[in-house]
């Protein structure tokens, strides 16, 4: 091998672990970041209504901290290497998307498009040959909305409050109709998507006690 | 054929290699033969489990349930024996030292046939069929044994039992009675469990399916449970409330 | 390799490419009409019953456009071969059974047998070593409508009608009946067998809450 | 080789087979020990909870006996090995580790910390070098402990208790949030700690059917 | 049995479901059946294979390997009928659509048979057997196939073939001869290779497999070479001189 | 999911299809392509030394009809989406690598570097954000070509020509002190380089055999 | 479980676990025997012929004392069950096997035959269905037997014995042609067989270089 | 949890976490070390043994730097922990026992012993529980050196020099005496143990050669 051959192979390899080492330090604080926010969003299980909004207080500034995570990533990755690197940090990401639709549900009762929840976030458009927000990461996070959904409506009817559940119901079957539309191919995000069949059986069985029960004289009207 | 103790010639080695290989087409013959009983055992076995739970769903009128279970288990007899006489015929096949040999080529049906038979049998008594009472059914008019049962082919049989006794329950559970049966199942798996746990570590990975069958047996019973706290009226009167209400 | 031999192996794999082509370009038809139909029908849940029939007549041009496939496939397939291609497309079969026989049950309140399946989807008789209808792609569509009964039986109970739990409690029963009558080996079909029972349980649940809050005043006061 | 080498050699190796020897002897011992323990354990299924204090005065003894095991390996294990050693009994150790935070939380409603149950165990400070009970085995064993009070909440609705089930969500939500806050790297112990949550969705399920029906006057308040 | 197109009754349910479960147990039946067929096809093959090895190795004074193939093959006949006559006995079972249904349950041991039918061919006839020649052995008098022979179990059962010719050159290598033959197979299985290789890619785990056989007869070869290039003589007139010394 | 987010991750959805569907079609031509190389390439372990040109003067149209394929490519994969694409059609690349530089070393004697084998295969550097020739794909392909020297080593010997053996020894112990310089992380590539060991034992035991029997005077001499 | 039934399973446990430990002691014990007798016997490859006699008669007694293992043995292991337990001995077994063929080979050059060496270990044929040399046993035996054989053909050139090899040619030329009248199933005999072929090779190979190397005076020069 | 009883977890978590990295920081140092070295004594097989000495001088002050890791490794492993941490480095480390026992065989013909290569190495007897040298890990050093010479042996003839063979067999078929005396487990250390019967057979055909030519003429006395 002469070594000038070598000499340009091993400086490619060189800066590629060089690359990896800084994205893992970056991707270790992300971590931390989106495990703190998940945490703090678990108390929405038992957080009444009225104080779900100083809840809300408490995750946002986490929430925004990760748009540093965002910026340092960019400035690492080089140009037109997106895509080599991205699966390092999309667990993180996915995780980050989930909390930011959670929250927006939340306050607005409305699902965070892909370019909102991508400028929540921090992303910038002229990043995108290195840090994006791709429509997989995108539709990972929504699922897990719906995941989590599921659990809050039952959790909402221990608490008394009856007419999350049917809110709930409405927004999860208007995104699975959504998702329904769209062309997935048989991997991952297809048998995600899938399983939240068993999310909104769930969710409709929960509102069905509830108006059985007639806990919820709202019930019929809103569920047409 | 007699031969020197040492083989000092090609025509003597060929001799008895010659020997060697009958011995090893016998064996492997042999092997074949019991391989294909055993996966017609496990066929008929298979189709007895399918009749006992067809006989204990069909819609007959008033029958009880011990009623229903005789009638599950004297169906079955028939092709219970079918079963049985098929062990008789590979008897020979399986006679002294070559039961342990050609064991594992038995294994498969023999245990599916231990979980129709002792399916049937708990249908019938409400209780564990004993090894003692397996091994009996494999056995000539004389009672001598077929074969020796292993230890391992009873537990191992009876692990299987824990899933079709999961399937039972679920299925009896929205039928009149069935939150008792639900219970009785329920407790029958806890106890076989609780005799054996302390004894094996071996079985490890067939009880951990037994485990998820009896939780799911629990979930049923659970079920029941719940829906009939709400009301202020015993279970059978609650079922009939319904019964009528679904009445054609 | 002597090349008579060779030549004559090529042609025979450069058919089956061809073949195996053509029946994919169909199959993805074919898993658009099914998806949009199953798309329609999931409208069933929010739908009061006197609507029904306008559903209904929605979906019903789509399940017709399902025969072009039929023939199509008939037209690919050589003779004698069903079996070698048929699970190429049984997924999306299986999802135009379910909804052909979702479509009957909806209509009469009966179950639509094998053969009517057969003609609804314009399968000949004459192509039956080509394409036809098994008798396992049958069974799998008939699971699946038992799963969307049980959903419905919740769902028109929360919209206000407490007749169809009870007369889909009637319907499914016969269904399992006839499905306990089968010696099943241990695969798909069979765990999905199993799985309709907690259908039925289900089914049952709901019956059992809407009789009981019918006939048994007092327990409706208790629990209040 | 020259055999002063050679003798060294062969009697570290004599040496290593001796000790794994007796310590085979003494886990199978310890094994035993807690196979039993569970299986009594395992009882608190289908016992009322009047009965419970009888029942946990049976396994109290075995649970004592299991000190017996520590010292006899405390006087096998050589100084400095017990990382060599280890492994050898942990999974009888954490079986050991669940018996004795369950029937603390059945007697107290409280978890027992770790240094409690070392003692329990009999577990001496002195020894630290030889037998001691890791972070990860009682970690180990805290999560079983989940996993059985998920069943136990179901089991004991059906036995007619509906405080035990809110008793345990609180309890087992509190779990959760401490694990949270670990710092778990991707191992076992990680896997096992996300498996949690379908526990933890299985109990509050069981608190929604039980406050829904108001069975538990209490459940609500409790529940915040 | 006529029916109405929709069922309305459990009872039509139920004839229908009868139906059915005919059906399905004739088509389980019918399965079985064929799985022993093969494992027996596949058993007699393995001994054909054995027969053909034995016969090549034999000491039968100066017979060249023409002749030893010629008897090697018609030695294999005899058996080698006897598998077509169970083929033959399969038939009504494969007849129709009836041949791609159950074809994975017959692959294992037409392939077998492949391989056998391969081996003595090439003995016979130092060449490959074509796809033509392995489905007229599988037609009746009247050359009407039993069933349509597929590529993939022709193709399937040559690559298995390589192994058994692996075999053939190693052991013949010590023998008279033996480095002809070593180049023989070398050059056959290369062209085999090369004659496939641009067309498949599923192939691959066995062409792995295949690629290994040719190495070692490739090394075969090799050792044989370089070991005779050491000495300035004809490699048949070193093998007189070795067999002189050698001669008891 | 309002209208214009779902219309976006549509859109977006089918451009990823259709591209896929594209390269694909050209990965099937290119496997097509590198698959009759190989073959032609196989026959240099019957092929005398002086008929190796021949042999080369053939394989060389279709090596170069490879720059198609890269054109083709580049035509296809959008801007900065090389990393996301890559993974199709490297399997084909990679045995397209091994060819270029085993014609090299057969007619040269001397190893490709990487920029010389991307121009070979008509990679252009302007098209480095979409397809350009990775190092981890060389290097697989000069691996690739050390497993099949080996062989050639062995082979070369039964047709009489004692010196390949001995040049093939040369080159090979160079690259693999190449390698040994290249800092390889512990994936496919490092198992890969670690079986060189087992080829260059192979070789020098072909060497040894030549050597020992003096069939190559110049054996002792080059070896140094 | 009745108390009955579970006493039974009990005491049937108990007896095999008590059966596998002894076996177990015995077998520690047989492999020390057949490791020392191998360790002896590997002495053959640097051992003149003339004192190999010598060598033989220090091996004798250890392959006497296999003896009482095989009487141990019969004790221990129930009627009818020697094929249950006998993978517990057999690798030792072959050990032993092979060394008193070996032994005979180097004494008489002639083959032991299966009741030959089941004497010399002291099987009784009344323990036939508890402890008996089953033919696959023997057979293994016999292999390794051959694969020693090949190195001794090369070794004793070394030690300037030229006879040993064409002795050790012609026996295990018949002992192969043995091996290719059975039919064996693809298992490790099948396996171990088909490497008989390299060691036969190589032995002819041995064979060839001496008998050229007298014969072929000419040759030789060349060689030198 | 009570928050003693977190914080007491999470801090010895957190320990564990950072004593890892400081590891893995001083093995991806003493891999470096151990590849160079063994990079440059892979020169052995093309070096002639009048120029050895120049070689292993180069290598020597790699060899001495590998102290330096064994101090570093001391420094970060807390009292007790060897065996937690062991298996980080053991493959690195074992490279370097092969490395110090290759040199001392090419400059003195002899082996090294377990407590010469520590010293060698730099581990310190005080240091016993937290960094030692453990008999399994100089085993497969030794192991590695056996492999590596019966290589040598091959190489050393090409280049002419008769004599090594000779020597390696010698010091080879001892090394196996003494490890065929251990009473190795049915472990890895087992298997390699019995890949060195290739290795002895590999070097005796070397010699075998070599005498058979009468080209080192002390062959048979040696061989003795
Ligand atoms: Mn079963
Ligand atoms: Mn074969």
């Amino acid at each position: 091998m002469d070594s000038q051959n070598l000499e340009r192979i091993n400086s490619m390899l060189d800066a590629e672990v060089e690359i990896r080492e800084k994205i893992k330090e970056q991707v270790t604080e992300f971590d931390k970041r989106t495990r703190t926010l998940v945490g703090i969003l678990n108390r929405i299980h038992s957080t009444r209504s009225e104080k779900m909004s100083t809840l809300l207080d408490q995750a946002r500034p986490v929430l925004d901290s990760c748009r540093e995570t965002t910026a340092a990533l960019a400035d690492i990755v080089p140009p037109d290497q997106f895509w080599k690197w991205k699966d390092m940090w999309s667990l993180s990401l996915r995780s980050a998307v989930f909390s930011a639709t959670l929250m927006e549900y939340l306050n607005s009762g409305t699902l965070l498009s892909l370019p909102a929840v991508a400028e929540t976030l921090g992303f910038k458009p002229e990043w995108k040959d290195r840090v994006t927000l791709a429509v997989e990461d995108y539709l990972h996070g929504v699922i897990t909305l719906v995941n989590e959904l599921s659990r809050l409506a039952v959790n909402s009817v221990t608490l008394g409050d009856f007419e999350q559940p049917i809110k709930i119901s409405l927004f999860v079957k208007d995104i699975f109709a959504g998702f329904s539309m769209l062309n997935l191919k048989n991997d991952t995000l297809r048998r995600r998507y899938d399983s939240l069949k068993y999310d909104i059986k769930k969710i409709e069985e929960v509102v069905y006690d509830v108006s059985l029960r007639k806990l919820a004289p709202s019930a019929q009207e809103k569920a047409e | 054929m007699t031969l020197p103790p040492t083989l000092n010639s090609r025509d003597t080695i060929l001799a008895v290699f010659d020997h060697f290989r009958e011995e090893l087409d016998d064996h492997n013959d042999r092997r074949e033969r019991l391989i294909k009983s055993s996966r017609d055992v496990t066929n008929l076995s298979k189709k007895v489990i399918f009749l006992l739970h067809r006989t204990m769903t069909e819609d007959v009128g008033e029958a009880d349930d011990r009623t229903l279970g005789s009638r599950a288990a004297s169906r079955a007899r028939g092709k219970l024996k079918e079963i049985q006489s098929l062990f008789a015929g590979m008897r020979p096949e399986l006679s002294g030292d070559r039961y342990a040999r050609y064991q594992r080529n038995v294994s498969p049906g023999l245990q599916e046939y231990i979980e129709a038979l002792s399916f049937a049998h708990y249908l019938e008594h409400r209780a564990l069929i004993s090894y003692e009472e397996v091994q009996r059914s494999l056995c000539d008019d004389d009672g001598t044994p077929y074969f020796p049962l292993s230890l391992e082919d009873y537990l191992l049989g009876l692990s299987d039992l824990t899933g079709e006794l999961m399937r039972f329950a679920i299925a009896s559970i929205s039928r009149r009675g069935g939150r008792q049966k639900a219970n009785d199942v329920c407790h029958f798996v806890r106890d076989y469990f609780e005799g054996l746990t302390p004894y094996f570590r071996d079985l490890r990975k067939k009880q951990a399916v037994t485990g998820q069958s009896l939780e799911k047996i629990e979930d049923a019973a659970y079920a029941v449970a719940v829906r009939t706290s709400e009301f202020d009226l015993p279970s059978e009167m609650l079922d009939d409330l319904v019964a009528q209400m679904v009445s054609r």
